[in-house]
């Protein structure tokens, strides 16, 4: 199957890693194939582009060079910040807080912690899949060692008020990381005036490498390794490092940031587009947050069906899509974020998330919306829950 | 997803998909909020499924079993329609991935309801379903 | 300054892409970039290429595809392996064996270990860096949970004997697990017939792509996640699949092992020739052991002189090497593999290791040798610690 | 190592390096053990270091400090020699690595140590050392 017949619609899973960072990457990977911390010439190549790397994410994120640890990819960078936090702070305290609509990193990370010996809050959400501050503020215990509530959601796009969340972790001077590995590169951050301490990256989500990620670690943050070895990354972060990979997510970082005006701008208009097709569809409705919500994404039910067959139809269309529905998961269970935002199981399985991307036109988001108005009622006619009026042969 | 080829014809054409008016058995198996739910509706003539179709809520290995599933009893006598197992309809579909076998157990069960829902009302006594069977939802992997 | 100037004798360090295997993995970076976890077409090639490099790892150990997890790098298995056996185990032991000339990524684990409450006993080596099967048994406790040895050091180059080992470890009923990213690909391995449990891997030591690494995990041992998130790995490593990566290591050691023979036939003649050039310089030794070693390994010392000395007087004739000095780490401590051989802290700092890799002739071997003779001459002459008839201006 | 061009200057060609026949006075500092040592030979008239020469057992930070060192003090008075302090050393290299700094301050104790060696051979009283130096070894960083 060639990519032209292909209309991908699922770059929250994963995205293509951009020509011109391909292209900065393989000179990395054969001809300057030095360990950085090698004491030789050729090694120098290779520490001046790690530097750099090092600088683009920082200015990326308002953050100092020596605050950016890479690491192996968004789960590593979610695991660590919060088992090293909650290693490095036993004398502290036990306490952690998080929310309900958090990625399984963040999740399965903490419920690890709960089995050591660890407590966490698992924060609820309102229907738009929206965090309250003020939920934040009044779980804070006096043991309470890590804040971890997600930038924005992977499902849903809700972007959580990551600033007001900052402040009063300062305020209460309690450690706060953000999972951003959705956020980063698709909408601003600070670090510094949000009050951000700790921050994930992810590099396969804005068109640099898979295996790549970012720590970003501030200057007051005590943490625990969570690789133990080699005196890399100021010794907090073990293994040689990934050269390639590491000017690869450098580099796709810088450039997404870049043209983050001009790519927003395009996406709102397509997901404007997507939404108001999508939604022509009786029995539907928008998941997420309205307006508060990433730039690429969609997420919307259709009631009597299940997600994991929308895919395959819209697969054997060329459409690549993604679902909260049970079925397409390892585990069996139904998106615990839609469940969350109060939505009825049975409807959880009806879920397709779209996700825009660099490659998709206005062209392509008028084809998947008939592809998608047809499947579902092809779907409906199939299923033995569809009210008869919602009928169609 | 790696289905096979069988499975995703079935699921791209179902066989025996639709309602029956005045079935002589319908069975339904399965619940919504587990991501699935099959039913099956059946004409029984000389002892025999005469006609069969179904409907079903559910991913891709779900309406393929149950588009194979009635495929395969049609036109058999009930003993051999009660026989059928769900391993043989996951492997007339040349196999379904570990954690979709239970949409093969789903068809299985939900003809047994069918067929259990004719003989109560042909005033018969039910055969007694296999025990174990019936909770599909998250626990068959 | 390019490659063709070059002499590169640190292959123990890291090690150049092959082109081949460069040229496999490119199109898993833009062309086939899909999400292995995805329902569509597209991202079946990615994951039939995941598990395609998997069963080239598991016939390159003799193990299982489904024993074969892919990690980050080395750093990352050896942590895994260790951290995630004492946790898993916790209410059945919490004693470690190891040997005092770990890698650090085993080492400093361990040592992090201790501070959780766990034991670790630190066996020591013989002269040539062994150690000795007979310790380790008199060593195991009733409450020991994990053995780990490494296969080859990455200093020295000595191998163990790891079959001992692990049928003492097999008897005994107590995991076993060996770092093996010096020995993947540069001798033979076969984790049933040496009863080993855990291997861990570098994909870069082998001419893989950095930022990669292998577990092997045999069927029978219980482990924690130390990446708790998504359900990749069969659930047991979380993160995106680093599918270029992935399918790099595959390549990588399939080639590596097909080639074995021939290589270590052409290396065991190169390094036979450097060593007996090197030790005609007089007060010299070779560290590690003569016969039981990596074929690509050569560590020698010289009196009187410091190892970065020689490595910086090395890298303006364009030889890449290494050193156990203190004076080349960030810890500024000396090689812990040399002082625990018995070999005093001064005499470790005129540590030289060369380590052989495909682009060595004998013409660099011979260059390599003149150079060093020359090097220590000049830094001898410049040294207080010289005894007078060693001088020569 | 990221050494500035100073100091692969002063490493590759030393200057002042070797020995001083009949020396005024000698300092040694450092040890072997720790992978440095510092040898400095003064020669000294009208209370001036009319000629210094030195050995050095040491990585590339240790083999320039000493050489830009004795270039430092070649024709100074014994006051200033005594005032040349490792921070002087190490910007006239245009800057160490942080974990090399400790090689410029074993250049200005070796040379205190010279010069106090000549004083008390002289019968002069030997000037105070600063506190706090003396420990290179590991600890410096
Ligand atoms: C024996 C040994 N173990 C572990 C490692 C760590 O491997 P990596 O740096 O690829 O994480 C290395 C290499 O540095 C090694 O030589
Ligand atoms: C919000 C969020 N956090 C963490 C991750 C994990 O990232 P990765 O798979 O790159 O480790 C993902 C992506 O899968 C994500 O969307």
């Amino acid at each position: 199957m060639t990519e032209s017949h292909i209309i991908y619609m699922d770059n929250a899973a994963t995205t293509p890693v951009r020509q011109e960072v391909v292209d900065a990457m393989i000179p990395y990977m054969r001809e300057n194939f030095g360990n950085p911390s090698s004491l030789y010439d050729i090694a120098k190549i290779n520490r001046e582009a790690v530097a750099l790397a090092r600088s683009r994410v920082a200015r990326a994120l308002n953050a100092e060079d020596k605050e950016i640890y890479f690491t192996s990819c968004g789960t590593e960078s979610d695991n660590w910040a919060i088992k090293g936090t909650a290693f490095a702070n036993r004398d502290k305290g036990k306490h952690i807080i998080t929310s309900a609509i958090e990625h399984h990193a963040v999740l399965y990370t903490c419920q690890w912690l709960e089995k050591q010996g660890f407590e966490v809050t698992y924060l609820p959400v309102d229907e738009f899949g929206m965090v309250n501050p003020k939920d934040v503020e009044a779980a804070i215990r006096p043991d309470t060692v890590l804040i971890t509530i997600m930038f924005a959601n992977n499902e849903i796009g809700t972007i959580q008020p990551i600033a007001e969340i900052g402040k009063i972790a300062r305020e209460h001077n309690v450690l706060f990381h953000t999972d951003a590995v959705q956020a980063a590169g698709h909408v601003p951050i600070d670090v510094k005036a949000m009050n951000i301490d700790m921050l994930s990256i992810s590099g396969h989500k804005f068109n640099g490498p898979k295996g790549t990620g970012v720590l970003y670690i501030g200057k007051r943050v005590k943490l625990d390794s969570l690789m133990h070895g080699g005196d890399q990354e100021r010794k907090r972060r073990a293994g040689t490092e990934n050269v390639a990979g590491i000017v690869g997510i450098g580099l796709a970082l810088e450039l997404s940031v870049k043209e983050m005006d001009a790519t927003t701008k395009r996406l709102d208009a397509l997901r404007k587009r997507l939404v108001d097709g999508l939604l022509t569809i009786p029995k539907s409705r928008l998941n997420g947050h309205p307006t508060k919500r990433l730039p690429n994404n969609v997420n919307v039910i259709f009631e009597y069906i299940e997600g994991e067959s929308i895919l395959l139809m819209l697969n054997r269309r060329g459409i690549c899509a993604s679902t909260g529905s049970a079925c397409n998961s390892a585990s069996l269970e139904p998106s615990h974020v839609l469940t969350a935002c109060g939505i009825p199981h049975e409807v959880v399985h009806g879920s397709l998330r779209l996700t825009l991307g660099e490659m998709n036109t206005q062209e392509d988001v008028d084809i998947v919306i008939d592809a998608v108005k047809d499947i579902v009622q092809k779907l409906r006619n199939m299923s033995p829950l569809t009210p008869d009026e919602l009928r169609k042969y | 997803m790696d289905y096979s080829e069988k499975v995703m014809d079935h699921f791209e054409n179902p066989r025996n998909q639709g309602i029956l008016e005045n079935p002589d058995g319908i069975g339904v198996e399965g619940n919504p909020q587990c991501g699935d739910i099959m039913k099956i509706y059946i004409k029984v003539a000389d002892n025999r499924i005469a006609d069969v179709k179904f409907q079903t809520f559910g991913c891709g290995a779900a309406i393929a079993s149950s588009s194979m599933a009635t495929e395969m009893i049609m036109g058999k006598t009930l003993e051999e329609a009660w026989d059928l197992s769900n391993k043989a309809v996951a492997q007339a579909l040349d196999g379904l991935p570990p954690q979709k076998v239970h949409c093969s157990v789903l068809a299985e069960d939900a003809i047994h309801r069918a067929i259990n829902d004719y003989r109560v009302k042909q005033g018969l006594e039910p055969w007694e379903e296999k025990p174990g069977h019936k909770k599909h939802c998250h626990e068959s992997q």
